[in-house]
């Protein structure tokens, strides 16, 4: 990982500013507050948070405390982006131009109930960054599914399993031909951190999804958070790039992969985790014909690269 | 007026130290000084000092800096109360 | 007659499903009334928890909480530090307790109650991700102190909510029913 | 003992009865598969959660032969919902608070096509900030709707309302959407006896849905394109007569059901209130806290009963005649007072009125005792926060 | 003749006013303008749509320095507009109907987070069928979501409360969103002469907005995490206060505007009810309407006034004392009845209720008379279709 | 054009059969009216119509009339996708499996309030077809911008031009991976007849978008309404194409430009417009510009196709 | 007193802005009530509409619908196969129609004055996508029926709607002001 | 039950051909009968019998069959009233 100034960034490289306030609400191993805490060290104290239904809205503790440091606007489910637009609006006639809204929202206010905001948002050009860490499904009611979820997983509305493939949201966004589109997650904190600083640097919509495992949701050892992340990598499941203007580059070991490393067996993150337990062998059979596809389809995007 | 304003307090959710059923103990000789504990910890209870230190009152012992240490330097011990 | 019931706990340790399961077997045992709810937290997992549970002969028509209860069951000791659990007990009240000390040793201005649950959990290897689960032996513990609750009705309760995996939560019942020291 | 095949679990058996201890939610959602709905559509929200988590359980388990809409939001429950009734479905939805506030739009539209779309609302609080507790802000706000609404004191009751509601909705002199509401958490998530009957006697006592109106490629028509003013108002009085229409069906339903059984219902309920000197007005789970004191008031030698209000919607004037009242909201129009205060206090009797258990204040019957104290000593107003 | 700035056209000049003939919301977009808002957010429906595009031309063409936010529904229209006021802006929008509707969630957000918004609303009648055409339906619907409500008679007075709107929202002892109200097409198409103050003045009169908490990087604060039970209900309480506050600044600013502007405005607007037997309580257009009728009547030696609601919220109880009320509703609340005659119903008076002009059925000052003969006749009910 | 059958279809070939009816209250000249004309004859009386608010929600004319003979659902603005969901679903539990749900609804509908309902039905695979008749505005309520009103046109909230590009819906819509995907537009009734047939022949979300040249929104002659729309795909403002399971494929003349027939000037288009009227010559270069970057893309994929 | 008046044309025509224009030159000439008005249909573009204007020497507050006009004027004689244009006219209320026949070749119970409105539109090339506008004629000629408002005040109120078109919509107006046949 | 319920109906805005100032008319012996007038018509006013025949009392005088027709078959007149 190289920094912008082309030094090498390492985890000592980053800074020791906190804004997440210890003895917050999340769960233990919450992968969440991992990267909300990595984001606003990158983003700064320069940053409007806006936070719509969801664990972060939770994790901030009670009323009349919060654990977050930055100012931070809670809004409806839906709402978040539009909100935005409102920040960035205010910001912008109030003069206060060094100042970011940046909205911090799970998948379900993303990919579902909040992506017509969203996309509205995009379309017209508000100048903040829109980051979507990404569980796979909505954790703050319970683990219900949402568009997020994979094929297959168990939530509490889909018993058997999910019968849809997920939605691609960070595709859908591409198309919305935006000034930078990543994906990162927790495992990788230089990783995500570069990206940030990098979105922070530029003007107009951007997004960052960032995958953030569960452990109540994912139902696997609240210790291994990190661990998950990594494994969704390294198996293909999860893949990280960015796309500046319309020019998609993979990044970190997703790169690596396109280069020929061997994606890992997707049977080892399915098998950590208690939401895919019913698979049958055929239900994993599908979902490795899915990968395969996927990854077909990323090598060709990249094989036109360079 | 009264609204839902909130202000930025450590300890917002009490001491969440209490959580705990298992707590990290660091092994000072192994530790490189990686700081991967660090930057892992969801609490942000591992502060950065001449060597990484827990702060127990709010480490929740979710046992992510002892699976993220590459030196096995943290052992998560059985809270005895 | 009512009895009211608060269950300490954590977020995990199944201490609204020790209220339920004690509500299920209370109404088997022929009691007409009975109740059992959470306290309404935000909680995540690890945060102390709060179950309640109302058993009566007759129908029971009070919704809200419990504030005076007959008896307090702390599932874990480790919340005593954090919470004052005997908070509105009833002058004559009990509180029983998970833990491997006897009634004794703990001082406290009470009539209490103690049995080892977390040593009865691991012994029938009733764990979840690692961590023992003492709601179970518990509710067996607390129908030995409760009048009018038969065990026989406990071990339905749980055939009914656990199915197959009732047998060895009943087995563990049955034996903190036998090992609760008052 | 016997296992009961609705929801795979052993129950006690007590002259015929099957009584099962379960949550509200729990409840709610096997009271709407025991209706046999082709189609429920719904997202979930705390506290109404568990009830589409148990929803969709029995479907994909087989147990309900339903298609289950896993939509994007509650706007879109509501509309999927009146889209299949309009298509001739039996439909089911539930929300909470602020599913139900973006739903706004929608019911009033499933109440002007006269959809009888029937919907469980879980009260909780509205934000900000997040109040996941219970208040009845979020059904109080949509009275304007054409919406019939319940509200349930019981889990019991909750089993009975949704079944009934359907019947009720789906009167053809009725035709209109139905709302069943009761308390997040202190009903919600709270277990109590329930006797559930038979699913053959459900079956006898709801007929299939015979709809309104119908998409129908044979016969086709358009609904809802521009109405000029003078239908528009007579479609407005056709639902304004449709309401009053639904008391009459509201108790019939309620005998019939009674009858079948055993347990009776109408518009409201009445409790201890031969020759009381005050009744309490209350509705959902404060009723039921009500009785208690009531109960306890009786005792001391107080002349006081208990006016459950069962139904808000269609509202029963008719049945609110008492000299002196006591009523208690659960609920605040700023600007105005409380609701149910409010829509009282034009019957002529003295009224006094308490504003509590906002965003889930717990509010016992010692509480309400208090407030009978207070209404003696002729006040009133937000307890305890002006009175105590 | 002058050329005047704001919006670029000739003006007759009579004793130093400036007066413009043009639609009600041309005259909002106006009064919009010159209270110089930061950021506009809106999105369009018929009949406010011109209000939409007079705004963006203002600010497109450099005639308002404000930023103008193109949004893509009225939810976030609304979301957009609370954002921007939690971070120190003044801001406006304007809507109707099922715009108004799909607000709803968002209404009670601004109202709970004491954020001043302003917003005009055109009443329209809700669907389905579409019904483009006045009726208050919409936002009557509105009235629990704690928002300041006025509604205009003319289109000199949807300027004056325009203006006023802002003033009272941002009182440091209000802090409350409002709402400018007035019929679709009856106001909102119809052009009539409109006196328009000087800008300086108005700047004069509207001091720049101080916000009551901010989302400001230099003292971070969070809006809205979870608020447990009692200090929820202490939030709610104060709500309630800043309302009762507002009656208070109400007619304060109202009269301040008077002395200023040469209009004076209050609650209410009393019309001839000097030893008045019955007096006529309306709202909006219609309350121009009964002017005409009130004329009428006291020529042929009638005792009758009128009592103009211009304040829905606050509702001004202790201005509606009249032993004999004629309440014309246009507005219903299926299942209870007129949403006015049911708020003023407590007030201890003899009162006749007409639901009339729902979905824009024109309803003239003669018809107005009628439903005096009816009431002194004891007779009330929906007109014309249950009494003609 | 060759039909399923494999025979050249020609109008004359298209049914007589009518579901229109004479006597709407359409603009004398409206664009939607004739796509609507084609689609339902293409798509015949087993039809279930699902029209949210816009220009053809008006068109059906007044209750108790209606001009349009097939069912027909109005429902809210946003909502008309989630009412599919709901009419696919009640069809299939009452047996009625040869009913075929349909959305009819405007770009405002489709690209702006309706999108977070489109992508939802897409996303849980929805048994239905949606059909956007894309006028580039909001016509219904006097020409406001919507999400598809092209940079630099004039509306009633764009006064100067619009600043912001075209949102790129059909594109948002593939990203979802539905079986299919197919733009046309009225001047080629026997392509636009054909995609619907063979969208009717298919299961699960499938999406067809029409251009629908408006001349009061547009601000041209009526008589010139099919004009426009030819014109639109010859200059290459407006792009045929199909995507069937991700494989996409021009059509048309849009095929023809790709295998090397010169796009007439865009300047032909635009003059015709009066919302383009105050565009000055840099605007057109800009729009040029735009132009022939997607076009520049378009080539890159066609290439990459034959 | 009160003057109530409607306009007939098609959608496209103008009536609602000549009803505004006449509004305006009105208060201009020292009437204190104005208001302009369309009929609030939902018509498109062609399809017969309506719009009212009323002028008063005091403040008006009716807002219902004029049912009972003074003065009727019809921008375009083909929507009277449509529509009764004499429908609630006072019995000495007018008819100005938009026609190159005389008031006496029009036989209706009504006193008519007539206009050519259409040759005056195109003889100023006052035009919309081809078809001539003959709203603003017919103001014109409307002024010279009406007590109480001015030539030039019309001619201002153009200036004001128009900007720099003003000038042959004044001119037309004028014209058909002079032409007019009573 | 009342609700916005309407029956198709031919001329359910009344006569649109009242909407007319310019009508068209066929030169049917300059017409080819390739048909595009008819499937180009917004208001369905030309029907296929042996020739293209319109319906002038729903014909709005738009004007696009005679725009689409290949060989100028088709001429807009003035509507004369
Ligand atoms: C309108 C509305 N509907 C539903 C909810 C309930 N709700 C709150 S958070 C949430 C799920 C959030 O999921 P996601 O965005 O993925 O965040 P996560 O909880 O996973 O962090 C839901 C359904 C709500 N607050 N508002
Ligand atoms: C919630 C809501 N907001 C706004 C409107 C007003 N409205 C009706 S149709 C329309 C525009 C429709 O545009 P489009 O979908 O492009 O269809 P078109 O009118 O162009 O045919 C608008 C803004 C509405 N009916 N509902
Ligand atoms: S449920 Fe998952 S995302 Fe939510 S707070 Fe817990 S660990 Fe974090
Ligand atoms: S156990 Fe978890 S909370 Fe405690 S210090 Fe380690 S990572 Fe932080
Ligand atoms: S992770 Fe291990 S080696 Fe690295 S700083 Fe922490 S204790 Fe030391
Ligand atoms: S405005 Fe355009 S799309 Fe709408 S009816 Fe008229 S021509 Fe058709
Ligand atoms: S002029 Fe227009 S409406 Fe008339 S027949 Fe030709 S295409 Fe049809
Ligand atoms: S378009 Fe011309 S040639 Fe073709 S059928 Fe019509 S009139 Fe005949
Ligand atoms: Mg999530
Ligand atoms: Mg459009």
């Amino acid at each position: 990982m190289v920094s912008n100034r082309g030094e090498i960034m390492a985890i000592k490289d980053l800074p020791t500013d906190e804004y997440i306030l210890k003895g917050h609400a999340a769960c233990p191993g919450c992968p969440a507050t991992i990267a909300l805490r990595i984001t606003l060290k990158a983003l700064g104290k320069k940053t409007i948070l806006i936070v719509p239904a969801c664990c972060s809205a939770v994790i901030q503790a009670l009323h009349p405390h919060t654990a977050f440091n930055v100012p931070t606007l809670n809004i409806a489910f839906e709402a978040s982006a539009a909100a935005a637009s409102g920040v960035a609006a205010a910001l912008k006639m109030l003069e206060k131009k060094d100042v970011l809204p940046v909205v911090w929202a799970g998948d379900g206010g993303s990919y579902d109930i909040g992506l017509q905001a969203l996309s509205g948002a995009l379309e017209r050009g508000t100048d903040f960054i829109y980051i979507c860490y990404n569980n796979q499904m909505y954790s703050n009611t319970g683990i219900q599914r949402s568009g997020a979820t994979p094929y297959g997983a168990w939530t509490t509305t889909t018993w058997t399993g999910k019968k849809e493939r997920q939605k691609e949201l960070a595709e859908i966004v591409m198309a919305h031909h935006i000034p930078y589109v990543a994906t990162a997650t927790i495992a990788y904190p230089e990783d995500l951190y570069e990206k940030m600083k990098k979105a922070k640097e530029m003007k107009g919509p951007r997004y960052i999804e960032i995958l953030s495992p569960c452990p109540p949701g994912w139902r696997f050892d609240m210790s291994k958070t990190v661990e998950m992340s990594k494994l969704a990598v390294e198996t293909g499941a999860w893949v990280l790039y960015e796309v500046i203007n319309g020019e998609l580059k993979f990044t970190g070991y997703s790169k690596r992969i396109l280069e020929g490393k061997e994606r890992k067996p997707i049977e080892e993150w399915l098998k950590m985790q208690g939401r895919f337990r019913h698979l049958k062998p055929e239900d994993i059979e599908e979902i490795k014909r899915q990968l395969d596809e996927k990854w077909e389809h990323y090598k060709k995007i990249y094989g036109g690269k360079e | 007026m009264k609204t839902a304003i909130s202000i930025p307090t450590e300890g917002a959710m009490g001491k969440t130290g209490t959580w705990r059923v298992f707590h990290p103990v660091i092994d000072l000789d192994k530790c490189i000084k990686c700081w991967r504990c660090w930057i892992f910890c969801p609490d942000a209870a591992i502060s950065r000092n001449e060597h990484p230190v827990i702060d127990y009152d709010y480490c929740k012992g979710c046992g992510i800096c002892s699976n993220v240490c590459p030196v096995n330097a943290i052992e998560m011990r059985r809270e005895e109360k | 007659m009512l009895k009211e019931i608060i269950f300490y706990g954590r977020g995990g340790q199944g201490a609204v499903t020790a209220a339920n399961l004690i509500a299920s077997a209370a109404l088997k045992s022929g009691n007409k009334g009975v109740q059992a709810f959470p306290f309404f937290g935000a909680e995540r997992r690890g945060a102390p928890v709060k179950a309640f549970a109302r058993i009566s002969d007759e129908e029971i028509f009070v919704r809200s909480q419990i504030k005076e209860p007959d008896i307090v069951v702390v599932l874990d000791t480790g919340i005593m530090d954090a919470i004052d659990v005997t908070q509105g007990l009833k002058k004559d009240g009990i509180i029983l307790m998970n833990t491997n000390r006897r009634p004794e040793e703990i001082s406290l201005p009470y009539k209490v109650a103690t049995v080892d649950a977390t040593s009865i959990a691991l012994k029938n290897e009733i764990l979840v991700g690692g961590i023992p689960v003492v709601n179970t032996p518990m509710t067996g513990a607390l129908v030995r102190i409760l009048d009018g609750i038969k065990l026989e009705a406990l071990k339905e309760a749980m055939v009914e909510r656990f199915g197959k995996n009732a047998d060895k939560n009943a087995k563990a019942a049955e034996e903190a029913y036998k090992a609760v020291i008052i | 003992m016997q296992q009961c095949l609705p929801c795979k679990c052993y129950r006690n058996e007590e002259g015929g009865k099957m009584i099962i201890v379960d949550t509200a939610n729990h409840i709610a959602a096997l009271a709407a598969k025991m209706a046999r709905p082709h189609v429920i559509a719904a997202y979930p929200i705390t506290p109404q959660t568990t009830i589409v988590e148990r929803l969709a359980e029995y479907v994909e388990k087989g147990e309900l032969n339903a298609e289950y809409i896993r939509v994007e939001s509650e706007h879109s429950a509501m509309a999927a919902c009146i889209a299949a009734a309009a298509t001739g479905a039996r439909t089911f939805t539930a929300t909470s608070s602020h599913g139900l506030l973006l739903m706004h739009e929608m019911l009033h539209w499933a109440g002007l096509a006269r959809l009888p779309v029937v919907m469980v609302n879980v009260n909780r609080a509205i934000g900000p900030g997040w109040n996941i507790w219970s208040d009845l802000n979020d059904s109080l706000a949509q009275r304007d709707t054409g919406w019939i609404q319940f509200y349930a004191s019981s889990n019991q009751e909750v089993f009975d309302s949704v079944i009934q509601a359907y019947k009720i909705a789906e009167n053809e002199e009725v035709l209109l959407p139905a709302m069943v509401s009761y308390d997040g958490f202190i009903l919600s998530h709270t277990s109590m006896p329930v006797e559930v009957p038979e699913q053959s006697k459900i079956d006898e006592f709801l007929p299939d849905f015979k709809p309104g109106w119908i998409l129908d490629v044979e016969n086709p028509i358009t609904h809802g394109n521009i109405v000029p003013p003078e239908p528009y108002m007579e479609i407005r009085y056709s639902m304004q007569k449709a309401m009053d229409k639904a008391k009459k069906v509201i108790e019939e339903v309620g005998e019939e059901y009674g009858k079948k059984f055993g347990r009776e219902y109408g518009l409201v309920e009445e409790y201890r209130c031969e020759n009381a000197d005050y009744v309490i007005v209350a509705m959902a789970a404060m009723a039921a806290e009500a009785k208690v004191a009531v109960d306890e008031l009786r005792q001391k030698g107080e002349k006081v009963g208990l006016l459950k209000l069962r139904t808000f919607r269609p509202f029963p004037h008719e049945r609110l005649k008492y000299d002196k009242m006591i009523v208690i909201d659960r609920d605040i129009c700023p600007g105005l007072g409380g609701i149910v205060y409010n829509e009282i206090k034009g019957n002529g009797s003295e009224i006094y009125g308490f504003i509590a258990g906002l965003g889930g204040v717990d509010v016992s019957y010692k509480d309400i005792e208090r407030m009978y104290e207070l209404a003696k000593e002729g006040k009133e107003g937000w307890y305890p926060i002006e009175v105590k």
